[in-house]
């Protein structure tokens, strides 16, 4: 194919149109600094709150418990290092899962260097996470439990409703990563007891570089960025207006297609994993197979390893990962995929590919070609396939 | 990321396959970290290596550290290919990424690991090889939290 | 006049045309993740990786020295705050200036609140820091000097070279926050010994929610923000490619005519200064009459108050400011202008118009007739000036 | 920031100047918080508020505030004066911002001010009306760091 095919859609996403175009006055025309007292410049506040409004609707929370950040990544730290500071006289104890983001598990490693204990609880074969060993990890201490919505690698949508009522009935502040599952899956913090609650925009079709937090009224909560009164004096920086409002603009429409959106990229995935599964031997498919992202394609591959798979697949212009985006670079094979159980191996030859709404059948269709084909040849190359095969005869 | 060599190399691997009943045959590296290479040798009676074929599970850069690497040593002596340094191999791939440098050390590993299966057949010493290791490993630069 | 008249360039600029020319094609065409492995995406990490260059070049700085922020804050307190942590075994003093932006006083504010100790050195009436003052703060426990290059209300210029030289013979890191200075004034972070250095390109034509900290090679910093390994595993967080790529179009355009547009501005700037002193009394220039920003101009107006100023000057279309943006809402003067020496009533009576080349000298007259009216008008509410005048009488 | 009301107050403020002779004067506030109010009255025999004029140096919501008190007590009587409270005053400019309503506070303080000058001139005491503190404060959400 000569056209490029986006299967990377959890790594980012293509920022859309109607998004760019919201955005565009706020660079050249309106580009006033919202604080500012002349009308020219505070009514980029009157835009700034609209975003938090449509944001704050899109979860079932008020207006003003939505604050702005640079993205997924800074609304994790914060919750996670400005909690442990403004909890610290009740305890120091974190319990989280051994599949969280980077953005949760470094921050983590952070705070246990700095005198806190963090529980990382363990998940089953399919990612779930294990509730009676999160409920036992719980102490007099624990002042915060942080679990993911759905993970970014295998797809898997966590029980959140009955985290968030453990986490209340201890009366333990929740907040969860949903970097991955907001606007892809109705979010209502209320019915699900969530606390604090991470996002970030260009999941989302949205810009880059802008993301939120959200925290319940009531639970403290000290500034992780300080400086300026920005944000009600919770979160400093000139406001992002141009990328705000970019935001606010792209959940409206995530919102209003979510339905459509998560039916057509169903139906795609199941395509690609039926077709996938039954032409290539020695595969599996990872994370839970229904509760899991409606994007979201994750397979292991035995015998070979997923770099080679994935430059091949760029040289057939595929787009797609084998672990999360971050981490590529290293060597170790993705902390999720050990956590479910797999050996270094076959953890090694794992693909995620990640849909959207634009893909098409035929696209899902040449994908799963080349991915049979790749694998043959890698196989091929294959010294464990090689040995494999020996024994086999 | 890549050159165009490795890129070339990875692409349209040299001497990939099987050698049967090699003079020697080597395997280094391990599935954990996600590198295994495998090494055929076959050596004429001068001591000269005639053939080289390998099998390598890994990425990109150790598919092409694994290609190049054949190249450099068929033709040569035993001894010359002793000298076949990883440096080298990252040399004849106009670099490799920092990361990725491992690779060619595993493929100098795997080189030698076919020597010595191949001296220990015969019974000779090779002059300058040790037993080789099955594991390479390489101190990485922590990140600093 | 019908045209608005913006002169709050140090709140925020317009972003130039040729700079979101550059961004655009990162949303909707070019939108991979930097981080992935193919080509479509690692082509960014190039783009990213040009605009860095661009960035270390204008600071005489290596390329891998410069980590891009969220913004001049996040800068600033990653400056600081990770510092403390890297530096801790040496001691917890930190040196700084009582005219800092709230990024910088507000993070001392924290620090101190978790045991470290900070002095807030005092400036004279110009507002240039007392190197003396400096020199005898330093304790064998200080591990970092952080002193802004430019201030952002008044304008004026610390003597950098001469604090980088009194950091170096004490072995002490050296911080400047240059949000205001970066592309207004020649910076070579080499020739004045700095070793971090804050800035953020909405202050210069570039995107909001982009900065950089500058990080000399061997000084020690861990990161502020923690997740993946992007920015060399120093600054987590999908990369703000557009941003990134509009930072690089705005520095490389704001350092081609830094020479042009400072004659221009200084002269647009003596030109309001000399109309208002000449036809208003009762007023005074803040800020040093030399070593100060091209661009800036703090008048304080005896007998009235800023707000109302302000509010009357954007009924003429005229933008401007009272003091630093961020801060507008809060009931206090100015803490720069208290520092300098102003009576609480004097420094409520403050006035900042931070000039941009785009301004014509027609505006600039308009302004100085408008801010006379004006000045009048609230004068002849004014109880202040009532009893002056009874008192003169 | 502010609506169409204080806007209006602010730009033509109603009763702005002294008044020679006043029945009483009041000024409230200080130059360190950036507000200060001055109220003269003009109040006849039966007690009755004939004018009321104000200076203020301060914000926007200062002086809207002084402008919509004056227009609030004129014709009223000291009794009907006194229960102006600063509540009236913010309802009457359709709304304050959070952090103005002190300003509310000070017009109503300045009232005081003014019929407590007016009070002692006369020798006479109003009833529910004591000796106003010169300086209004309030307390402020206390931001946390
Ligand atoms: C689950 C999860 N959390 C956090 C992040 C970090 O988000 P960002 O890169 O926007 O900071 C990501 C994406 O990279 C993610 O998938
Ligand atoms: C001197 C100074 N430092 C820091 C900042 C904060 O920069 P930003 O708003 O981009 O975070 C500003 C501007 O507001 C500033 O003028």
């Amino acid at each position: 194919m000569d056209k490029k095919i986006y299967l990377d859609n959890a790594a980012t996403t293509k920022t859309r149109p109607e998004v760019v175009e919201a955005m565009l006055p706020y660079f050249t025309e309106k580009y006033g600094n919202p604080s500012s007292i002349y009308e020219f410049a505070s009514q980029n506040k009157k835009a700034v709150d609209e975003a938090r409004s449509i944001i704050a609707k899109s979860i079932g929370a008020e207006t003003a418990e939505v604050y702005f950040t640079a993205g997924g990544t800074e609304a994790d730290n914060w919750a996670l290092k400005a909690t442990i500071d403004a909890y610290s006289s009740k305890g120091n104890h974190i319990i989280t899962s051994k599949i969280e983001h980077h953005a949760i598990l470094h921050t983590c490693e952070f705070l246990q260097k700095h005198g806190y204990e963090v529980t990382y609880v363990d998940v089953d074969e399919n990612g779930i996470i294990k509730l009676d060993q999160l409920k036992k990890a719980i102490r007099p201490t624990t002042i915060l439990i942080s679990v993911m919505f759905a993970n970014n690698e295998i797809g898997t949508i966590q029980p959140i409703k009955e985290i968030g009522e453990i986490a209340k009935q201890h009366n333990i502040l929740f907040h969860t990563d949903a970097v991955q599952a907001y606007c892809q899956l109705p979010i209502n913090v209320d019915e699900l007891n969530i606390d604090m609650l991470s996002a970030s925009a260009h999941k989302l079709n949205g810009p880059k570089g802008i993301g939120f937090l959200y925290i319940r009224k009531g639970a403290k909560l000290r500034s992780f960025i300080h400086g300026g009164a920005q944000e009600r004096q919770r979160r400093a920086g000139t406001e992002n207006v141009p990328a705000i409002v970019g935001f606010g603009k792209a959940v409206e429409i995530a919102i209003a297609t979510m339905k459509e959106r998560n039916d057509k990229e169903i139906e795609l995935r199941e395509r690609l994993i039926k077709k996938v599964m039954s032409e290539v031997p020695y595969v599996r498919v990872n994370g839970h197979r229904r509760n899991r992202l409606p994007n979201n394609v994750n397979f292991s591959f035995q015998f070979i390893e997923g770099e080679s798979l994935l430059i091949m697949l760029d040289m057939k212009n595929i787009c797609a990962s084998s672990g999360s985006a971050c981490t590529s670079g290293s060597l170790d094979p993705s902390h999720v995929l050990l956590a479910i159980g797999l050996p270094h191996e076959i953890a090694h030859g794992s693909l995620r590919l990640t849909l959207s709404e634009d893909n098409t059948e035929e696209e899902i269709d040449y994908t799963a070609e080349m991915i049979k084909e790749i694998v043959d040849k890698l196989r091929q190359m294959s010294p464990l396939y090689e040995d494999y095969m020996k024994k086999k005869a | 990321m890549y050159t165009e060599k490795v890129m070339d190399h990875f692409t349209n691997p040299r001497n990939m396959g099987e050698i049967e009943n090699p003079s020697g045959v080597g395997t280094v590296g391990n599935a954990k970290c996600g590198d295994i290479m495998r090494m055929y040798l076959d050596i004429d009676d001068n001591g000269v290596i005639r053939d080289c074929k390998f099998k390598t599970f890994g990425c990109g850069a150790a598919v092409a550290t694994s290609s190049i690497a054949t190249e450099l040593v068929i033709g040569k002596t035993v001894q010359e290919a002793l000298q076949v340094t990883n440096k080298a191999v990252v040399d004849a791939l106009d670099g490799l990424p920092k990361v990725k440098v491992h690779c060619s050390l595993l493929a100098e590993e795997a080189i030698h690991a076919a020597l010595w299966d191949y001296a220990e057949k015969n019974n000779i010493t090779i002059e300058g090889l040790s037993k080789p290791k099955d594991d390479v490993s390489e101190e990485e630069e922590e990140p600093e939290y």
